[in-house]
């Protein structure tokens, strides 16, 4: 079971470099922020299963919280700015 | 000379009694008008009472122990330690929060059809999440063809809903249902992106905002388990 | 940037959400000791929510439950705590924040008043930096929008 | 136990598939409003399906209680922060694409 | 430690260093740099250093990113060099 765990983040891992593409490429502000919100949720993923892997779970399990709460945070924090300054 | 007098006197006395008479009438006139509105005032204050159980909003103190109730379930989850201290802890921060934040909860809440809203909105869920995952087929359906067969167009729709719950529950909804999100919301209009013609056809007919109606209990969308709710909070109120 | 949000679904669910995020952060300090966490941590989530609360409701509504006042007064108060907690194990002849002494004050055993002293530094710590935190925001955020004068009048 | 972790298996390849069209979407898709819808679903099932998995995997405990409030947690916050996203690129006046002006794809 | 993904999150990191300051647009590059905490929370994660990761997810998820933009707000946003 471990084994198909370490394979999965392994997998997800270079989901991330897909989504890692768009941020760091994709054209404009906008298309970054959606690249790196794809990113917060499968760090949050993988957080997880890394707490899996370990048999931790229930320490990993707080960040897993603390980046639920916060990722949300940041994209609307970036949405009123580009909403407030009127450029996108 | 005193025939005079008297007349005068007689005069007088009459005056007197006209005006005491008038002023008497006066009297009347407003204590009849006050009555009227008392009694229009009293018949009012009676129909808000009936009206109350489905209207009235949580008096401070309410708002405030509701608030600390909830933040104290949450805290039990988050905790595993069930021994006095933690508890102590645990209840000394839920009163602290609770008194900060008693208004945010429960604004706009109204009282009466808690538990039916509540049971609705349960039922709600199994729908959405059916909806989710067809959402999710046709977002992978589309990226896996070759050639994308996507024709995006923007259309507005304007919604009878009118509390802050009941809209971000429909637009939380319209951005999970299959191939639309929505952009913005000006004056109860909104503004929904879709993928496609037909997805933008499909949403037009309005399931889903008479289904999240039905939940909320909106005004204009009346039906007939509504109607039998009504009859069921009134009865109980007049007895 | 301060002024509040006129969208109504993020005003919406931060007011369902931030109670839930200001307990959890509360919860992350109060369990430092036995799982990941502490007072920074929870600091500066506790921090965030109020961010939140100032993004999505304006300054106005976030000034009736913490002022700046209080966070400057907050800030001392933590730094008090720490400090206060770290002199009474000096006085009463141990190291500075030398824990095991503070049992001569409490009726505990040693290892008891190290977990009790080791939580109210955490506390200090957390509203020390949960103040300096939210200040810090404020005086960005708000620098061009408020004279001095705005807020001495009321 | 057998069953246990065969369901979790299901649900993990299941959101790993779902993940996989997400990210093929946020690559594949030609401008910022489509690929929002690609993250924005495809992200959110495919998160709850996992951790769904992981709650039935580790079993009725505190723990899998937590990973719930997760879910229910993800559950309101994504569609949301897509929403504040999307309407921020439409107060700034961002032109979707539409087939008429990106001609044949 | 778990040897692939220590290698993998390596190379995100780094790929995420270069472009934060490769980038010409001062709110891209806050962005890429919240792309960047993440990635760092796993690595220390991966490492089983839990109470950085803590540190790493609550201050740069929320208040750096917050903090940054605010600063981003009072200059000038894009530079033209």
């Amino acid at each position: 079971m471990n084994d198909f765990f370490l394979i999965l983040s392994v997998g997800m891992c270079v989901l991330v470099l897909f989504c890692l593409y768009r941020g760091t490429f994709g054209p404009g502000v906008l298309n970054r922020a959606a690249g790196i919100s794809a990113i917060g949720t499968k760090t949050l993923i993988i957080l997880l299963l890394m707490g899996v892997i370990y048999d931790r779970i229930d320490m990993f399990i707080d960040i897993s919280i603390a980046y639920a709460l916060l990722n949300f945070i940041g994209t609307v924090v970036l949405a009123k700015y580009i909403e407030t300054t009127g450029e996108a | 000379m005193e025939v005079t007098l008297l007349l005068e006197a007689t005069e007088n006395a009459f005056r007197i009694m006209e005006k005491a008479r008038a002023h008497a009438l006066g009297v009347l006139d407003t204590a009849v008008q006050f009555t009227g509105e008392q009694t229009r005032f009293m018949e009012e204050k009676r129909w808000q009472v009936l009206f109350a159980g489905a209207q009235r909003r949580k008096t401070r103190f309410q708002n405030f122990v509701g608030t600390a109730l909830i933040l104290f379930a949450f805290w039990m989850l988050l905790s595993g330690h069930f021994d006095p201290f933690h508890l102590t802890l645990g209840a000394i921060c839920c009163i602290i929060t609770a008194y900060l934040f008693h208004d945010l909860l429960f604004a706009n809440v109204r009282v009466g059809d808690m538990r039916v809203v509540a049971l609705r909105f349960l039922c709600y869920i199994p729908w959405l999440i059916q909806q989710i995952v067809l959402s999710n087929l046709h977002v992978a359906s589309v990226v896996l063809r070759r050639k994308m067969p996507i024709n995006p167009q923007i259309i507005t729709f304007k919604t009878k809903l009118e509390t802050d719950i009941s809209s971000i529950t429909l637009a939380n909804s319209i951005t999970l249902t299959p191939g639309t999100i929505t952009m913005d919301i000006r004056d109860g209009v909104y503004y929904v992106h879709a993928l496609d013609q037909k997805v933008a056809d499909d949403l037009n007919a309005g399931e889903m905002e008479d289904r999240v109606a039905h939940i909320f209990m909106e005004a204009d969308h009346l039906y007939v388990e509504d109607v039998l709710d009504a009859a069921r909070i009134y009865d109980a109120l007049r007895v | 940037m301060i002024r509040d949000s006129q969208d109504v679904i993020v005003k919406t669910l931060s007011r369902l959400l931030v109670p839930f995020m200001v307990i959890y952060a509360l919860y992350v300090i109060m369990h430092g000791h036995h799982s990941p966490g502490g007072g920074f941590q929870g600091g500066v989530i506790l921090a965030a929510g109020f961010v939140l609360l100032v993004v999505s409701h304006g300054l106005e509504q976030t000034r009736k439950r913490l002022s700046e006042k209080a966070a400057g007064v907050l800030s001392s108060i933590g730094v008090f705590i720490y400090a206060g907690i770290g002199a009474l194990c000096l006085i009463l002849g141990g190291n500075y924040l030398d824990y095991g002494k503070l049992s001569k004050l409490l009726p505990v055993v040693p290892a008891e008043a190290r977990s009790l002293g080791i939580l109210g530094v955490e506390i200090g710590v957390a509203l020390a930096v949960m103040a300096v935190m939210f200040t810090i925001f404020l005086v960005i955020f708000t620098v061009g929008e408020f004279q001095e004068d705005d807020r001495s009048e009321k | 136990m057998l069953v246990k972790d065969v369901i979790c298996i299901l649900f993990m390849l299941g959101s790993f598939f779902l993940f996989t069209t997400a990210t093929l979407g946020l690559l594949r898709l030609p401008d910022f409003f489509t690929r929002l819808h690609a993250t924005g679903k495809g992200d959110t099932l495919a998160a709850l399906w996992s951790l769904a998995g992981l709650a039935v995997y580790h079993g009725f405990t505190l723990t899998s209680a937590k990973i719930l409030f997760i879910a229910v947690f993800l559950f309101l916050a994504q569609p949301t922060a897509t929403h504040a996203i999307s309407r921020a690129a439409f107060r700034c006046k961002v032109q979707p694409w539409t087939l008429a002006k990106g001609g044949e794809k | 430690m778990i040897l692939p993904l220590d290698f993998i999150l390596i190379l995100f990191v780094f790929i995420c260093a270069v472009a934060a300051i490769t980038i010409k647009d001062l709110l891209s590059a806050v962005v890429i740099l919240g792309a960047y905490s993440f990635l760092m929370c796993l690595l220390w994660t991966e490492m089983a250093a839990i109470d950085v990761a803590f540190t790493e997810a609550s201050v740069s998820a929320s208040i750096g990113t917050v903090l940054m933009i605010g600063c981003v707000a009072k200059t000038k946003r894009r530079s033209k060099d």
